[in-house]
């Protein structure tokens, strides 16, 4: 270096400084909050910068959702499916055509062996699969390959198929990873193997349009192109996810064309945007519910009626003008608009700010002078916002509301382990269903603290009912679908008024894209970076 | 408080233990973090089984004590395991993180000494005049402005506004990949491939953080030039020098900023160091890749593995700092040889 | 200009006894030396528009309630974010809340937080300091020790980790600034302690069999006291900015509390469009650690030997 | 610009009506109050006891008195240069080469992170400035005439590494580098222990009659000043009471000196207790 030195800094002086030109025109150039992305594992992530990355970008799962209509199942990696005449057997036929990043065939082993694995490693979204009744012990027999393009899936109960096909197989765990890499790079942890997991911690191999090259813990994350993709060949040949933790930030760059695709914008920047005709404004309704959970372990919060005060303290229209437009719609019900079964806008969202209908379901519930109590929350986006509006209403009829905004990690913590009395959420649904948000919000198997079902939002209320265990139950299994999503809409209608979550809206992905950025094909579940052209 | 922080370290040895008892006081504390480390891994979906799977694989099932000395332990062997919160070795993130704290730093330091000192100087030397009024009253708004909100306001005007300097982050999304992390620091790497656009875009990015978080310590080590220079002044041995009939300037020159270099070498040690407690807040603000964010990110996660690492980090600078100084101190002061 | 004029006689009366060149007692000799400080600050301009900076902060901060008597959440989401007018002299943030209510409520929040850290930060500081110091030996050493601990630490990490191990809110966030605050008051507690302990007058007092207990609080004390007051003062500005910064995080004061950092941190995301949410509490934040920087500088001034 | 003025000896100090005055916030005190005298190449001692504003007299002869001193006189003047006319400049040309200090104290007088030497080297004016080595060698030879043994190590030495008395010695040496004509001593044995004082005074002495100068001995030893200088000035409170040849010091009229002189043991006679000074606010008055 040295001796180059001085040459260099002389050629420095000399050149004049580079100007900061757009992006390059074949690599897309995105900015997000990454300070949740911990894993790129599929088997492990549970979190949306993860999934988003990695579901349908860089692993392929074997069907997918039909980005026009969620609610159809559409071949991916999986040309076809059949189902046995019992309804218990599920036979996927691959692709002929599947090859990883280095070109070597995928097999329906490779295929087969991801899901036993995700189920064996037992990290959260295991549950898409466990949640049918595949279980560790038995998941080499229960999902298999008969040959190099057949996996077979025998369950335990005959669950109607377009559930069970979006609610496992279009998932993160229905996706084929490299099984040869990853026993290479297994580690053995007392004993027992992690099947890889630290290896693709930081990039899984994997059939799909993109395999991750790069990954610097919050700074960035970039993917490049796999040309022998079977699907149709993604136009960028890199994908760079910047992580840009700051709304103004990320809108300052988009104004001057620093990047492409901005995914972390406050309602206000957004309405600013909207004037800006480089860009362009993507609104998706995804299926995430954000609400009040409230824990009925406390003695005042497990009277109904106070719970249903709560209710009437949100200035749904209020926020729907002022705080949510690109964030959320307001709704009420624990079904996310869009999925199978859910209630429709109106019957969706029948509350409103009413003071006085709160303050008489308080005095009957025997508190005419109100009561203190703490809200959790994040000091994310715009729950600082919305918990503050709720606060201040509550007020006005007596109840304090002392807020708490911490780091999410923090927020999750406190929730599964109880510690909260009102605590400020969201919760994604793992498939556009009603069946995904009736078992984690409404079923509760067992509510005793030692059960520890902390996976259920409901559990960690210690609410629980049991008629609608067996409702939500005989809900799953009715095959006719008009019957199914009647008594989907029972459940709503009772969780509304005595359940133990208040829901406040149901979110946006809001996603700014510069207009030169063309053909950006966004879904509620996946967001298809390939799909994107300069 | 420079000689409190530095005095602190004075012998290795004694810095040993304060390493030591900083460990201990970060390891437990961060145990009593409200934030379950398993959860980030597990994701907030997971069965109790998986939970329990993974908080015995991290040894948290374990007594306190026992889980420290097997934090030490693998320490010691240079092992800093994995930051959860990142799913990324320690070892790595950092490697990352901290060269881009260090430059920043650096950088502002530079810019720190090299404006505090003269003015520092002239203030001393001009004392009680305007300029010496200006100098402390700027130097004082650059002491008492919240660096976050300059960072805010600057990259407003300076980015959006004007388009003068380069946005958040070290570098535009253009160059990443583009040159070879030889020593992490952007700008010598830059000058080690020989590449001009790569520089000087790392420039424009790093500019703005570097003159904010400078003028902060610009304030700090003007202000103490000042009051150092006025003591020397007010020695026999100036007047002395002036009787010889040496030049006020000559004097000024050769000997009290000879004298004041002693304490000025600590002042500067001591700026840096708070250069690191700037940046926490500094590189949020500018999304800036470096070792404060890191550190604050890993204590919100309750990510104990990072933090400790991090603490040891700038336990072991400020050891460096304090030998560093105590060396210069012999070279610069012969009465402490 | 070189013609003798005589001294200025002095004035009648409180001047005369203040400014008596022979003074009669120990009272009038300390009320003197806290006169011809107090004139020399006063000679000091910067200082003294500091002072009344803080002034009117206090004023400002006492009269909140009748500068904003709709509290400071008073929402109103049909006027979010609107700019600056005689209405709204400041502006609304994000829920309609008037800035400059939030701003006068606010200021009651940074004084309680300086003035809560310094009462918490001179007792301890100066017991751990001059006990330290007047033992020395070993518990010296491990005070000196643990002080060194707390020292080798930027503070607002420091602070950080204590508010995210205690939890966030304003009270930990004071107990987390204090606890980061203390250790350079104990220094100069020791440092102090140790030029006064070997003097005559403790070795009469210990002659007279007084308890170490008893020379700690009636002899050491009292001598380090005034110091340590002028050292707080010039720490004031660090503990502001310090709470600030908690704030900025979100682990300062909770909302809807409007404490200037969680203000200035909430207005983040309407920078570019509504550029007073964040503008107008960084600037009183600004303002006021100036003002106590000021005066902390005019207070080492006159108290410096070699300021005349 | 100097001021010119009528022909006299090169090196004649004319002081005539010096007042030096402190302006602080609460009122102005006036150190010295029309002092006036000359010298020209002979001892002249300044006695008074401390605050009687000797030595501000001798700082205002090099334009040295703080920032805050008001200087005034009818005439201030060196040979044909007027000091008080002079701009800082100008000065530079009197400092040192016409006009030397010594100072009391050498522990604070010399630079304590400079060698010696060096800052004795520092006081050859540029235009006598050779090569290093040369300027070491003079350096080197000052050092011995001022009888100090192997010079080679002292000049490497510090401050903090020299004995007082040697440090008093390395001062004379620094002052009489640039050649001055008229040598101010200000208190130069005080800080020493008396041991070594009388050598460093026999070295002054010595070189003081060699080289042919002028000696401004300020002191608050009337004895000392008595035994070394020609002429004795008696200041007090700012004024000069009395001024008469050290041999006829015996002979002194005014009551202060007389008090001066009575308040000095005298070896052989016995007293009970010696004889508080009486001071008549009179004094003050001229």
């Amino acid at each position: 270096m040295s001796p180059r030195l001085p040459l260099a800094i002389l050629l420095l002086l000399l050149q004049a400084p580079a100007s900061r030109a757009a992006t390059p025109r074949d690599a897309l150039v995105m900015a997000w909050n990454l300070d949740a992305l911990i894993t790129l594992d599929p088997a492990q992530i549970g979190e949306v910068n993860g999934n988003d990355i990695i579901l349908g970008n860089v692993c392929t799962p074997l069907v997918n959702y039909d980005p026009q209509d969620i609610s159809r199942i559409v071949p991916a990696a999986a040309e076809s499916w059949s189902t046995s005449a019992d309804g218990l057997t599920l036979t996927f036929k691959l692709r002929g055509d599947l090859k990883f990043p280095d070109g070597r065939a995928a097999t329906a082993g490779d295929a087969a062996w991801s899901m036993q694995r995700a189920v064996l490693l037992g990290y959260g979204n295991s549950a898409n699969l466990t949640q049918w009744g595949f279980t560790k012990d038995r998941i080499a027999e229960q999902i298999r390959a008969t040959d190099d393009r057949t996996v077979v899936v025998t369950m335990d109960k005959p669950y109607p198929a377009s559930l069970i096909l979006s609610a496992a197989f279009a998932s993160n765990v229905a996706v084929i990873l490299d099984r040869e890499a990853a026993t290479k790079g297994a580690k053995v942890v007392d004993g027992k193997s992690d099947l890889g997991n630290a290896a693709f911690k930081t990039g899984p191999v994997c059939v799909g349009p993109y395999r991750v090259t790069r990954w610097d813990a919050n700074d960035v994350v970039v993917l490049e192109r796999n040309d022998g993709f079977f699907g149709q060949k993604p136009n960028m040949r890199r994908i760079i996810i910047r992580h840009v933790p700051e709304s103004s930030a990320e809108r300052l760059l988009l104004e001057k064309g620093d990047i492409d695709v901005a995914r972390l914008l406050t309602t206000d920047d957004l309405k600013a945007l909207e004037a800006n005709k480089d860009v362009r404004i993507e609104q998706t309704v995804v299926q995430g519910m954000s609400y009040i959970a409230i824990n009925t372990v406390d003695p005042i919060l497990s009277n109904a009626k106070v719970r249903e005060a709560f209710r009437y303290l949100i200035d749904y229209d209020g926020l729907a003008r002022s705080i949510l437009p690109y964030q959320g719609t307001p709704r009420a019900s624990l079904i996310p608009e869009g999925a199978f079964g859910a209630l429709d806008r109106a019957a969706g969202q029948p509350f409103k700010l009413d003071l006085d209908r709160a303050k008489q379901l308080l005095t009957e519930a025997g508190y005419p002078n109100g009561f203190t109590k703490k809200l959790i929350l994040s000091a994310n986006s715009i729950s600082p916002n919305i918990a503050q509006h709720v606060a201040s209403n509550a007020a006005k009829v007596g109840v304090t509301l002392e807020l708490e905004q911490m780091a999410d990690a923090n927020l999750f913590t406190r929730g599964r382990n109880r510690e909260f009395e009102l605590q400020l959420v969201a919760w994604y649904a793992g498939y556009p269903d009603a069946d995904a948000n009736t078992f984690r919000h409404a079923v509760n198997p067992d509510k005793r603290p030692e059960a520890k079902l902390t996976m259920y939002p409901v559990w960690r209320t210690g609410w629980q009912d049991l008629s609608i265990n067996e409702q939500a139950a005989a809900a799953r299994m009715e095959p006719d679908p008009a019957k199914r999503a009647a008594m989907y809409r029972e459940i709503q209608e009772f969780m509304m008024h005595n359940g133990p979550f208040v829901y406040i809206y149901q979110n946006i992905r809001p996603i700014a894209v510069r207009s030169a950025v063309k053909g950006f094909v966004i879904s509620p579940f996946f967001v298809d970076y390939g799909s994107a052209s300069k | 408080m420079a000689r409190g922080i530095l005095g602190a370290a004075r012998q290795a040895g004694s810095v040993l233990v304060t390493l030591a008892g900083l460990l201990a006081l970060t390891f437990f504390m961060g145990r009593m973090l409200p934030t379950d480390p398993v959860l980030a891994i597990i994701g907030q979906q997971a069965d109790q089984a998986a939970y329990d799977m993974v908080h015995h694989q991290l040894g948290l099932d374990r007594p306190l004590p026992v889980q420290f000395a097997l934090y030490v332990r693998a320490m010691l062997t240079g092992d800093f395991g994995d930051a959860l919160f990142t799913g990324h070795r320690v070892a790595a993130d950092l490697s990352r993180a901290f060269p881009a704290t260090i430059e920043l730093a650096s950088l502002a330091i530079l810019i720190g000494v090299g404006l505090g000192v003269p003015l520092g100087v002239l203030a001393a030397v001009y004392r009680g005049t305007l300029f010496d009024h200006a100098t402390r009253v700027i130097g004082l708004v650059g002491y008492s402005s919240p660096t976050f909100w300059l960072g805010l306001m600057g990259l407003i005007l300076f980015y959006s506004t004007l388009g003068w300097v380069g946005g958040p982050g070290r570098l535009d999304v253009g160059f990443i990949d583009s040159i070879e992390p030889h020593t992490g620091l952007l700008l010598v790497d830059a000058l080690w491939d020989g590449d001009p656009d790569v520089f000087w875009n790392a420039v424009s990015h790093i500019v703005l953080p570097a003159s904010i978080l400078g003028y902060a310590s610009m304030a700090y080590i003007s202000r103490m030039t000042r009051s150092f220079m006025l003591e020397q002044l007010a020695q026999e041995y100036i007047v002395a020098a002036r009787i010889k009939g040496m030049s006020r300037w000559a004097v000024i020159r050769r000997h009290a900023f000879r004298n004041i270099l002693v304490q000025l070498v600590t002042v500067v040690a001591l700026a840096y160091a708070f250069l690191l407690e700037g940046a926490v807040l500094t590189e949020t603000v500018f999304a800036w890749p470096g070792f404060g964010r890191y550190l604050t990110a890993g204590l919100l996660a309750g990510d104990m593995n990072a933090v400790l690492a991090c603490v040891l980090i700038v336990g072991v600078i400020f050891i460096g700092l304090n030998l560093l100084t105590d060396r210069l101190y012999r070279v610069l002061d012969p009465r402490t040889r | 200009m070189s013609i003798t004029h005589p001294a200025p006689a002095p004035a009648p009366g409180l001047q005369a006894w203040l400014t008596a060149d022979v003074t009669t007692s120990p009272r009038q000799a300390s009320l003197q030396r806290f006169y011809y400080g107090w004139r020399r600050l006063r000679g000091n301009p910067t200082a003294m528009i500091a002072l009344g900076a803080l002034a009117a902060l206090v004023a400002v901060a006492a009269l909140a309630p009748v500068i904003a008597p709709g509290g400071y959440d008073d929402q109103d989401l049909a006027a979010r974010l609107l700019p600056p007018s005689l209405m709204h002299p400041f502006g609304t943030d994000d829920l309609g809340r008037d800035i400059l209510a939030r701003l006068a409520w606010g200021a009651r929040i940074t004084l309680m937080i300086a003035t809560l850290v310094a009462v918490i930060v001179a007792p301890v500081g100066l017991l751990v300091g001059t006990t330290a110091g007047y033992f020395g030996g070993w518990v010296d050493a491990v005070l000196m020790r643990i002080n060194d601990i707390f020292l080798s630490f930027p503070s607002l990490i420091l602070a950080l980790g204590f508010v995210a191990a205690l939890g966030p809110g304003i009270r930990n966030a004071i107990i987390a600034i204090a606890l980061t605050a203390w250790p350079p008051i104990a220094r100069l507690a020791r440092a102090e302690t140790l030029t006064v302990r070997n003097a005559d007058y403790i070795a009469a007092v210990r002659i007279q069999g007084g308890s170490a207990l008893r020379i700690i609080t009636r002899h050491i004390v009292p001598m380090c006291l005034p110091s340590v007051i002028v050292r707080i003062t010039l720490n004031m500005a660090g503990i502001i900015l310090t709470a600030a910064g908690l704030g900025f995080l979100g682990l300062g004061a909770q909302p809807p509390m409007p404490e200037w950092g969680s203000m200035l941190s909430a207005g983040r995301s309407h920078l570019t469009g509504a550029w007073w949410l964040s503008t107008v509490p960084g600037l009183a934040i600004l303002a006021t650690s100036l003002a106590f920087n000021l005066l902390g500088d005019g207070l080492r001034d006159v108290l410096d030997p070699r300021s005349e | 610009m100097t001021a010119v003025q009528p022909a006299g000896d090169a090196s004649q100090l004319v002081v005539d009506d010096l007042r030096i005055r402190f302006r602080t916030p609460q009122r102005v005190i006036e150190a010295v109050r029309g002092v006036s005298f000359t010298v020209v190449r002979e001892k002249v001692g300044i006695v008074g006891e401390s605050g009687s504003g000797k030595s501000m007299t001798g700082r205002a002869i090099l334009r040295l008195t703080p920032p805050a001193a008001e200087v005034s006189a009818k005439q201030l003047r060196f040979g044909r240069t007027d000091l008080l006319a002079c701009t800082e400049r100008d000065m530079l040309k009197v400092r040192g080469r016409r006009i030397a200090m010594i100072m009391q104290d050498p522990r604070h007088a010399l630079d304590p992170v400079m060698r010696v030497g060096l800052q004795i080297a520092e006081a050859i004016p540029a235009e006598r400035r050779g090569t290093r080595a040369e300027n070491r060698g003079r350096v080197l030879a000052m050092l011995e005439s001022v009888r100090i043994q192997d010079p080679e190590r002292v000049f490497d030495l510090y401050p903090h590494e020299v004995s007082g008395g040697m440090g008093q010695r390395v001062m004379i040496a620094m002052m009489l580098m640039p050649e001055p004509s008229l040598l101010i001593a200000d208190e130069p044995t005080s800080a020493l222990d008396v041991t070594v004082r009388l050598r460093v005074l026999a070295i002054l002495d010595e070189l003081v009659g060699q080289r042919n100068l002028g000696l401004l001995f300020i002191s608050h030893d009337l004895n000392l000043v008595a035994t070394f200088c020609d002429r004795v000035l008696i200041m007090y409170a700012g004024r000069i009471v009395e001024e008469c040849a050290a041999a006829d010091l015996a002979r002194a009229s005014h009551p202060y000196t007389r008090g001066l002189l009575a308040s000095l043991p005298r070896p052989g006679d016995r007293r009970a207790r010696l004889p508080v000074l009486a001071r008549d606010p009179a004094w003050l008055v001229p």
